[in-house]
């Protein structure tokens, strides 16, 4: 027998739905075992795993899940293998279905190195039992946002109630923090070739967006140590008008028992800065092939099952993860299990990659640590700007 | 007059720091996770639930993870002292050339930051067949354990008096003979301690854990406990739950035990 | 245990060593063991250490290793953030080591009273040790949350108006030097109460028979009976502040701006993160040395006054 | 001053009970020496007195006063122990000045008092050394110079002579002699040496079985002993406890041992109460010119066996019964060291009548005389 | 059969050295006695023959193989260590069991020999106790007790009486010399008891210094003592030296001291040389009867001191010179308990010329007897 062996990193990603796709897929290719192993809940301590074990050349994973923020990097470490030589023509059919932005992300240096699994983004929740008891429809601009949340706040007067919670610690959620404001501007961190071309005033104008939340208590102080789990603790318990975070939250705003917002939440694309447009975060996982496997050409099949839209349906519709095809979003029976679809995709459709480079981590790690220590003020903008430019000058000079 | 109540003081301060974190998880363990996201922060639990405790035990296998837990911490543990003793024997009462040497390289051996020997490691294991067995932990942990354990196991051996050990000797004992009748008995504050401090190093770790011991079967409870969490939340009272399940009674049977060893042990044996 | 007993030894050994070949053989099978695990484990991947901190190694450049020899060092030695971390992981030592030692001694002679609250004492001591490194940062993260935070509320409930603790460097560095404290007080308590647990109790009798008082009787029987097991205590809790990185990286991530990276986040963020492994690995040497520096300089001085 | 009584004193350890009902007023000044059996509760009673240990029942006073509370260090009494109990990591000199210099005496007087003390314990050489280095006597003379250097107001030693040399030992005593002279100070005495305990003492307390069997001046001790266990404990060799056949007159006037007529009249007895008869070895002469014209009984006996100490030759004897069928006694005979005797000599033991010491078989108590028992049916 | 030689032993601590080329042989199956000054060495000795510690130089050869090299457990030697060292974690069973079954001893044979010793100890009762919840005399027989189990070749007994009260020191002390003689063991035995010395030893060995200064029988070393040391180190007390003006007849035939004739044709002396006349305290007589007839010296004295001891009263007298110029001499005597003196009192004393004993005060050495010394010269 063949033993193909899949990495599935946590919970989160749902192992459970994939063994039954494993099932099915072993069932239809006899001689063909699979074993899903799993290491750590988040994105990076299975990096940390995954890193031990590729620096090693390990073997003992063909087949990878991996957070969109890695391929990139793993390619250029040669850990992982490109798809082209397996896949053919499927290859363009798959493009052509998914969302726009994985002709971006998947392709490296014109390679296919991954298929998507499961995507995500993050959105603008809200709180629609608020603003409709205000009066105040879904902004569609950060000003707008401002004054929804500065009236409300007033008319409430709850001390534990927030205007907007959004993650501010030194994590990687932070990187987009940063990001929402500056690409709504219209502007990128790399060019295409992986060139700097950082846009001072656009990243000013975002780093100033969010101390000016803050000034006006629209952001609370602390937001510096907020992390995404305590922005989703604080919506759930109602204490927040809006909150930022990923696709994943909407299933325990919505679901879980304890939720004090059941039905009460809305969903909106990101709001735009003046004259910009909305723009949101990609998220989600991939597959990969590992360069190690010594079953290359059987792990690619397999990948091509698993990313096919069949499979992902069945994961959609099972576990209400967001699908990387368009062509479900308007499937009708998706559409009964997500039933915030409709507002989401147009979101994903203005979803964008965060900088695509072989020092994503240094980058990441740049942008996050100056963006929380200026929503923490302890550094003011403008030398958190200072900080983000020279150090992103040294890291990709 | 004054230094009364602030040996009391002091004494408080220490106590409510040992305990303070622990009961807070034990607290936590009976609230929700709504009840945590409350500003004012409360207490005690409003309603306090044991809800926690059974998601601790079915949402994760708890059990398998303690029992890996102990099986590597206790195995670890016994080969660092196996180890350990040798080595602090040797550096006390044998002669010795380069034993400061030895000393040194000994205690250099703490001294490198775990993360960048990663890699090799995971190399050496697997180069061993022990990849994802409890056997790629042990080992490494009973290692780091090694240096700590030796010198305080030295540290006792030189408090026993050497007539004691003649004695033994005299008395028709090998010198091996002598240090496992004799000496380690009469350093059994030592051994415990020495004990403990390569169990709860090895009970502790997490990042060697998760590199070299990943298998679901045989993971550890570090490793375990963090498989609560979501991608993205930290659930602390089922957490906490798992938490105190995890510790609690460890704590105390190692306190238990604590209390079995007697003071003083070498009392009584040498006038002088 | 001191250094100085070594070196007689060693005279001693010298003149003797006809007569020892049995206790040479002793020394080999009772070193065996140690030599063996050290040698599986530690040679090789201490060696590549060494051996990659003289190359550039990026997983992510196009070329393979090179030898570049010690411009990895040099580079660190111009790197300001290095010299920052060197600082704070200096500065976080000076701090908690000697408030382990104090805390832990507390602990430990609690514990070793007879009295009946000796139990408590002793699981207070424990506990701090027993709940994973892995946990400690976060809790004590917890705690010191602007808003869910105990701290906090307690400040609060006290009339004061809340500290964003992490967020303002000097706080932040109170805070992780608070949580090193109390997750490494047990450790140095631990060795200290063993330590404890050996003094005979007739020299207390002796000392208070002649009219020492409490602090007296401390001071000069039971410190310097001590001293051998503090000396362990404090080379041990030494090197392994000099490797703060769990607490300090689950508190504030090196945050705010960089202000609590220590040595060892920097090494990790560097070898795991970026993969620049030759860098990674030249730091983690200078780590290595700036080790030895310290423990030796322990070693010197506080060997002089013991046995 | 520091009188000191101890009022019904008990202590027991685990199931045995140590000491019973202790009762001692030690006069403020006195010198008072404590002997008893290995193990019958000297050290636990010196440890009450001072602090260490804590009786289970009854008072310690001092000046009036119970310090059954009293922490040790409060007491301001020296003891020596009797394991010593150095401080292992500290200089000869250190041990020494410990107690001087927590008290905060100037350094030029803790040097000069503990010089003294060196130089009076031979130690002088041996100030730098720490414990691990000296030998068992050097210990013991360091354990005694730490008693020694202070002002205590109670000094308490457990056997403090034991592991040192004959001359030394004669030195030492001496020297606890003046100082106590000098000092006046109250002083409790443990020993196992009978020379010391009656060349020191102001009154010896015989303690057996936890309790003290007689209390009293070392003469009295050794002349008058209270019971056959005093009796038998003090001296060296013991006294010769004999349960010799003995009949009584019909008057109870005299006794008939050993063929010969013993006057009893003097005794408080009944003629049918069994009689231990009690000599000490120095008492049994062979020389008859000895006895002075004392009246005198005289044994046969047969030397068994001799140990020859120099000054004077310790002579074990059995005594030849007139009547055979009884079962045979051994005496030891203390002679002078030049008396020469051979094994198996045969030869008359005399002893003067005034020398032989009377006890009640039964309860072990020695025999009142009547005059004595008189006076006390008066009081 | 156990015949130990020690050849040149020399051994140094630190810069002091301690023992310097001691040579003895010891007889399978003899008794030998170490005795001497505390801190001269004994103990060290000791631990050289069981290879606890090892000689700078010499050898210790047991029947004729040098055994420098043996580890303490293949010499088969049992010590009775000053300090005990028990073990502390074991209870006293189990200590005394504990040399038999390492050497894989049945387990009833255990139980038996045990028992046995316990009971010769007294240790019956205490078997389950460990030692820290025992008297320091009863931890001493422990320690004895674990010796004597073993069957050992060679036994060592560094002062293992020493803190043993009197009675049960003389029961210990026969049930030694039982040993010794039903086993016929070599035994070496460290005291500073001269009553054990002088009943036990078949020889004494009297170091000083690190030397051997006397090596032989008690009634040599008492009665011809080898020099000054040993003349004041044995006795007690010791005897009187004293430097008294002597002055030589013409012939150098006799002495003139304190005004009377003494005799000194017999020894090997030059009229030039300084003396130094010793007299044991046993041999002051008071009354002149004693002298039995003997040529005697007479000495004029006042009783300064009187330790009355019991049995015996130790007398310090001060010697009155006939010429007044002179310093005066303190010396002390030993007088039957019953003799009759009081302070301030002056008497005679009376010393044979027989028990006058002749040292050269520059050297410390006896004056031997001239027929002895012509001996000497003629082989
Ligand atoms: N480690 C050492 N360093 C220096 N001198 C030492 C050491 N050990 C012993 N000595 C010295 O060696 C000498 C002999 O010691 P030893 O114990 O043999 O004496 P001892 O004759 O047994 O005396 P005691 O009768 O007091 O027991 C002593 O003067 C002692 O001070
Ligand atoms: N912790 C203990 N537990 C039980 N019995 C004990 C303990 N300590 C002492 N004893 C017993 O108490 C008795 C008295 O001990 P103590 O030390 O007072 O005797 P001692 O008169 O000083 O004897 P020695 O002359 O042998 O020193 C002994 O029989 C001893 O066995
Ligand atoms: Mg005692
Ligand atoms: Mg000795």
């Amino acid at each position: 027998d063949t033993v193909l062996r899949v990495f599935i990193g946590g919970p989160a990603q749902r192992p459970d739905l994939f063994r039954t796709l494993a099932d099915r897929y072993e069932a239809s290719h006899p001689g063909i075992r699979i074993e899903i192993g799993s290491s750590a809940a988040t994105s990076e301590l299975q990096r940390k795993y995954l890193s031990v074990l590729l620096n090693a050349h390990d073997p003992s994973f063909d087949a990878l899940m991996l957070d969109i923020v890695h391929p990139y990097q793993f390619a250029t470490a040669s850990w992982i293998a490109p798809l082209d030589p397996y896949l053919g023509k499927e290859k363009e059919a798959l493009l052509a279905d998914g969302l726009p932005i994985y002709r971006q992300t998947n392709l490296i240096k014109g390679q296919l190195y991954t298929l998507p699994a499961v995507t995500d983004a993050m959105f603008m929740y809200y709180r629609k039992d608020l603003l409709a008891q205000y009066g105040i429809a879904p902004p569609q601009s950060w000003q707008e946002l401002e004054a929804a949340a500065q009236t409300i706040l007033k008319q409430e007067n709850k001390p534990a109630l927030q205007g907007l919670s959004m993650q501010g610690a030194p994590i990687e959620g932070t990187v987009c923090s940063f990001l929402l404001p500056y690409w709504s501007q219209g502007k990128e961190v790399l060019n295409k070739n992986g060139k700097l071309i950082l846009d001072k005033p656009a990243a000013l104008q975002s780093l100033t967006l969010w101390t000016g939340l803050i000034k006006k208590n629209v952001i609370r102080r602390h937001v510096g140590e907020v992390k995404t789990g305590d922005t989703v603790n604080t919506f759930k318990a109602g204490n927040a008008i809006f909150a930022i975070n990923w696709g994943f939250a909407w299933n325990v705003f919505q679901n879980d028992a304890d939720s004090r917002v059941k039905d009460k939440v809305g969903i909106i694309r990101m709001p735009a800065m003046p004259g910009g447009e909305h723009a949101t975060c990609l998220g989600g996982w991939q597959w990969a092939l590992s360069n190690y496997s010594r079953n290359k050409a059987q792990t690619a099949d397999l990948l091509r099952f698993l990313a096919s839209p069949e499979s992902v349906r069945f994961i959609t519709l099972q576990g209400g993860l967001l699908p990387p095809y368009l062509s479900l979003y308007d499937d009708a029976d998706v559409q009964a299990v997500i039933p915030w679809l409709k507002d989401a995709k147009p979101a994903l459709l203005g979803a964008r990659s965060r900088p695509l480079t072989a020092r994503y981590a240094q980058v990441s790690d740049v942008l996050r640590i100056s963006t929380s220590a200026v929503l923490a003020g302890s550094l003011t903008t403008e030398e958190g700007l200072e900080d983000i430019s020279l150090r992103l000058e040294r890291i990709l000079r | 007059m004054l230094k009364l109540p602030l040996r009391w003081i002091a004494a408080a301060v220490l106590l409510i720091n040992g305990f303070f974190p622990a009961l807070w998880i034990l607290l936590t363990s009976f609230k929700s996770d709504i009840e945590l996201a409350q500003t004012p922060i409360t207490w005690l639990p409003q309603h306090p639930s044991l809800n926690n405790y059974l998601h601790a035990f079915s949402d994760q296998p708890l059990l398998l993870f303690l029992g890996n837990s102990f099986a590597v911490a206790l195995l670890s543990t016994l080969l660092t002292l196996f180890a350990a003793t040798g080595a602090a024997y040797t550096l006390t009462r044998l002669q010795l050339r380069h034993r400061d040497l030895i000393l040194i390289l000994l205690v250099a051996v703490a001294m490198f930051p775990p993360a960048t020997l990663l890699v090799p490691l995971f190399e050496i294991m697997r180069g061993l067949g022990l990849i994802n067995t409890y056997g790629a932990l042990i080992l490494p942990y009973a290692v780091q354990s090694l240096p700590v354990c030796t010198l305080v196991l030295a540290s006792f051996f030189q408090q026993v008096p050497k007539d004691i050990e003649n004695a033994a000797m005299l008395d028709g004992c090998t010198r091996l003979q002598a240090l496992y009748r004799i000496v380690l008995p009469l350093s059994a504050p030592g051994v415990f301690t020495a004990g403990i401090l390569a169990f709860v190093n090895a009970w502790d770790e997490f990042l060697l854990a998760l590199a070299l011991n990943a298998a679901p079967g045989s993971r550890t409870l570090p490793v375990g406990i963090l498989l609560y969490q979501g991608e993205f939340t930290f659930p602390w009272p089922v957490i906490s739950a798992a938490l105190v399940v995890a510790i609690v009674p460890l704590a105390i049977l190692i306190v238990l035990f604590q209390e079995r060893v007697i003071s003083g042990l070498t009392t009584g044996g040498i006038k002088g | 245990m001191s250094l100085r007993t070594i070196f007689t030894r060693r005279q001693h050994s010298l003149r003797q060593k006809s007569g020892d070949i049995s206790q040479a053989s002793l020394a080999f099978w009772l070193l065996l063991p140690a030599v063996l695990l050290l040698g599986l484990i530690v040679v090789y991947p201490v060696a590549k250490v060494i051996h990659d901190s003289f190359y550039s190694i990026s997983l992510f450049s196009d070329s393979g290793p090179m030898f570049i020899g010690f411009a990895n060092y040099l580079d660190a030695l111009r790197d300001p953030d290095v010299w920052r971390a060197v600082r704070f992981t200096l500065a976080l030592c000076v701090v908690t080591v000697p408030g382990a030692l104090l805390v832990g001694l507390g602990l430990a002679l609690l514990a070793n009273r007879e009295w009946k609250w000796r139990w408590p004492v002793r699981l207070a001591l424990l506990l701090p040790w027993a709940l994973p490194l892995a946990f400690s940062g976060m809790i004590f993260a917890w705690f010191f949350n602007t808003e869910y935070g105990v701290v906090n509320d307690l400040l609060r409930r006290a009339g004061f108006a809340p500290i964003s603790f992490l967020l303002i460097p000097q706080w932040g560095f109170f805070a992780i030097c608070i949580a090193t404290i109390w997750k490494t007080s047990s450790f140095v308590a631990l060795i200290l109460l063993a330590g404890l647990q050996t003094i005979p109790r007739s020299l207390y009798e002796a000392a208070e028979l002649e009219g020492a008082s409490r602090w007296q009787t401390f001071r000069h029987v039971t410190l310097p009976l001590l001293a051998p097991a503090m000396m362990v205590a404090l080379i041990f809790r030494t090197i392994s502040a000099l490797q703060s990185f769990d607490i300090p990286y689950a508190m504030t991530q090196g945050g705010p701006a960089r202000y609590t990276e220590t040595l060892s986040i920097l090494i990790n963020t560097t070898a795991i993160e970026y993969m620049d492994v030759g860098y990674g690995s030249a730091l983690a040497v200078l780590l290595f040395l700036l080790s030895m520096v310290v423990s030796s300089i322990y070693l010197r001085k506080l060997y002089k006054g013991t046995l | 001053m520091a009188k000191l009584s101890l009022q019904r004193i008990s202590k027991h350890f685990a199931q045995t009970h140590i000491l019973k009902d202790i009762d001692l007023d030690i006069d403020s000044g006195e010198f008072l020496v404590l002997i008893g059996p290995s193990g019958c509760g000297k050290s636990t009673l010196l440890r009450i007195v001072a602090g260490l240990d804590h009786a289970d029942e009854g008072q310690v006073i001092l000046d009036g006063r119970s310090i059954n509370r009293l922490p040790p260090r409060e007491r301001n009494m020296a003891l020596v122990f009797q394991d010593y109990a150095l401080y292992p990591h500290k200089t000869v000199y250190d041990n020494l000045a410990f107690g001087l210099s927590i008290r905060g005496t100037p350094k030029s007087e803790i040097e000069q008092k503990v010089q003294a003390a060196a130089e009076l314990l031979q130690l002088t050489n041996l100030l730098q050394r720490k414990p691990a280095a000296l030998s068992g006597g050097q210990r013991q003379r360091v354990a005694i110079g730490r008693a020694l250097v202070r002002e205590a107001q109670l000094f308490l030693f457990d056997e403090p002579l034991s592991n040192l040399d004959a001359k030394l030992r004669t030195e030492m005593r001496m020297e606890i002699k003046r100082l106590h002279q000098r000092l006046g100070k109250t002083m409790i005495y443990v020993t196992h040496d009978q020379v010391e305990a009656m060349t020191l003492a102001d009154r010896i307390a015989v303690i057996n079985h936890g309790r003290i069997e007689q209390l009293g001046t070392p003469a009295d001790i050794y002349q008058s002993p209270a019971t056959t266990f005093v009796a038998g404990f003090m001296g060296s060799p013991a006294m010769n406890l004999l349960d010799l056949p003995l009949q009584w007159s019909t008057n109870g006037q005299s006794a008939f041992i050993a063929g010969q007529t013993v006057p009893v009249g003097h005794l408080e007895t009944t003629p049918e109460q069994a009689i231990t008869l009690g000599i000490r070895p120095e008492h049994l002469y062979i020389d008859p010119g000895h006895l002075n014209g004392q009246a005198a009984i005289t044994l046969n006996a047969v030397i068994e066996l001799i140990e020859p100490l120099g000054a004077e030759t310790i002579a074990t004897l059995r005594l030849e019964q007139p009547t055979a069928n009884l079962e045979t006694f051994t005496v030891q005979a203390r002679l002078p060291g030049h008396q020469a005797v051979v094994n198996g000599q045969k030869l008359q033991l005399h002893v003067a009548h005034a020398n032989l010491h009377w006890f009640d078989s039964e309860k072990g108590t020695r025999l009142m005389t009547r005059q004595a028992g008189n006076k006390d049916q008066a009081a």
